[in-house]
């Protein structure tokens, strides 16, 4: 019986590659990992967005009904329904004059329990340190 | 020796970067690792058959094949990744296999370092 | 020469238009560009926003990322493809893309 | 009316580049222009048949048969790129050429716009 | 009987996209356009290094020998191999401290007559004005 | 922790590598990453080179951009694919790519 703890580092700007969108998804994916997994053991996913990567958070992503492709919005939100841990670096969105109601923070209304945390940076360097294996993306 | 798990998000021809994973690979398999590559994005173009070798591409079909050959290489590619781009299971390569992201997370359980490229 | 410019990234390609001359220059942002007409750093609005140019920032873009056209620099206009095709065939005689 | 002739090299899923193509032709289209579309680089990932779609992904099939049926749009890949990432003759989505690079340079002569949009 | 001459401007990097080896491919396409026009009608490239881009021209690339892939270096070799009208911004390799002696100037030992030409920036934004038609990559 | 960084990149990727602390930081120079050890710019090498941290640059990337070991900054090793692998099992415990 083991937890292995990933963390998902997004730096990148949503929408000119799929690094952000195949991060939410991979991360997501740790929901059904048991199939391949003994008995008790476990992939522990933690979602971080630094630098750039912050514009992923924004609502009102309009990407389903200009180019018909899920937003990463959407994604997101999926990653809270799920539960997941989900941190935003607070001096990012300051830097670039982000408040936090222009963010998804939650996904209360579809049933997710856990909020995103705005933190500082110092937070998800412990984070880096934490966890067993870092994807930066 | 141990476990590496290398995921690539990279597509086939251009940025090197999947050219990259199959040397770091190879590399890694000669010096008595094992080696799982994930194919995920853009980078499942590696999974599919018949590409032709032409000098201006990189061409690594012939690498994967022999790096199978030593049973201590396996190499997935992301299902629905792969489908949008319209190769179908019958279009795979010899040897490669197909499954959901889960596969990459679960073999990163075992794995004693991870290299996840994640960009193009 | 009359030159509209596709600016498609946002932390790529400012050498290349920094240099650009032109006596009719457009400035169209598109794709991830569109963060140059809406994300202010440290408050400061992007400098490639003090250029002397025509400034167009894609509709469809801009609202897939998240955006409306009230948060876009008052020195931008909002088009759309169609606006696009306009710009290419009216306003400009040579298109490129950085 | 005019004649517009637009090249992209960047990957059908992930970039956008290539929607942005497409709708752009789109829109041209629409005002009564004629459009060229050349693919080649990872943009002939485009030209290969059955392509899924998923609501995760570009899909962009059915807007290019849309296209091609007002008689006023082409859309060619390069032949090298397209055999280099073993998309082949037989595996082409209905419509689309396949031709070598001096075909986009020829459809650059006759166009009265050029929009080359050269990386991934 | 017409010319159109298209600007080819390479900006980018090497290797990690494919734009400058099909920027070089393209343009040398131009060797073969005449199938598709009528008598006596060509298309003229014209190549340009800006920025980034002049980093294509240095000697002694061994993609091929790494790799298994031609490198920039032999296109950049075959377009002056066919006489292809080649520039340089001067101003960008003194930036970069690259001396004319480290660049693929010439083809002279396969048979090509043409020099490229190491210019200021003036000149190549002249070209931009002059063209038909403008290809950044 | 003992962290690796592999750089492939020029232009990007300094913001998240002017933050990140390790107590032992390896920066390894792959693809176009490795102009950074060897392009001076207005005479200046790369800015990043002044980072506390041990510094690498792939070989076989080196070479094919036509640089040989001999040009490369003095404060960088030059490594082969090989050594590489050993940077990742035996020296650091986390390995990203940038």
């Amino acid at each position: 019986m083991a937890t292995r703890k990933l963390g998902f580092v997004i730096r990148s700007l949503p929408y000119k590659t799929e690094a952000s969108r195949l991060a939410l998804t991979h991360a997501i994916s740790s929901q059904t990992v048991e199939i391949y997994l003994e008995d008790g053991d476990l992939v522990e996913p933690v979602v971080c967005y630094i630098g750039d990567g912050v514009l992923n958070c924004l609502k009102g992503q309009q990407a389903a009904k200009h180019y018909g492709v899920t937003s990463i919005e959407q994604h997101a939100r999926n990653s809270l329904l799920l539960d997941l841990n989900v941190m935003i670096c607070k001096e990012d969105l300051d830097k670039r004059g982000i408040p936090d109601n222009a963010l998804v923070l939650d996904a209360e209304d579809i049933g997710g329990e856990t909020a995103a945390k705005v933190v500082p940076y110092s937070e998800i360097q412990k984070v880096m340190e934490s966890v067993d294996h870092l994807l930066f993306c | 020796m141990g476990k590496l798990t290398i995921g690539c998000f990279s597509s086939l021809v251009g940025s090197l970067s999947l050219d990259f994973a199959v040397k770091l690979s190879e590399a890694a398999v000669q010096k008595g690792h094992k080696v799982d590559l994930w194919l995920s994005g853009n980078g499942t173009m590696l999974a599919k058959k018949g590409q032709k070798a032409f000098k201006d591409y990189s061409h690594l079909a012939k690498k994967v094949q022999e790096l199978l050959a030593t049973g201590n290489f396996q190499i997935t590619a992301c299902e629905a990744c792969a489908e949008a781009r319209g190769y179908h299971k019958d279009e795979m390569a010899e040897g490669l296999k197909r499954f959901s992201m889960d596969w990459y997370l679960a073999s990163t359980f075992s794995a004693d370092r991870v290299l996840h490229i994640g960009g193009d | 020469m009359k030159l509209g410019v596709f600016v498609s990234d946002f932390r790529s390609g400012s050498d290349v238009l920094d240099r650009l001359t032109a006596e009719k220059l457009g400035i169209i942002f598109v794709g991830n560009g569109v963060y140059h007409a809406t994300v202010k750093e440290e408050g400061k609005s992007c400098p490639v926003l003090d250029k002397q140019a025509h400034f167009y920032v894609l509709t469809e873009d801009l609202e897939s990322r998240g955006f409306t056209a009230a948060q876009v620099d008052s020195r931008v206009k909002a088009v759309t493809y169609s606006d696009v095709v306009d710009l290419i065939f009216n306003d400009y005689e040579k298109a490129i893309w950085i």
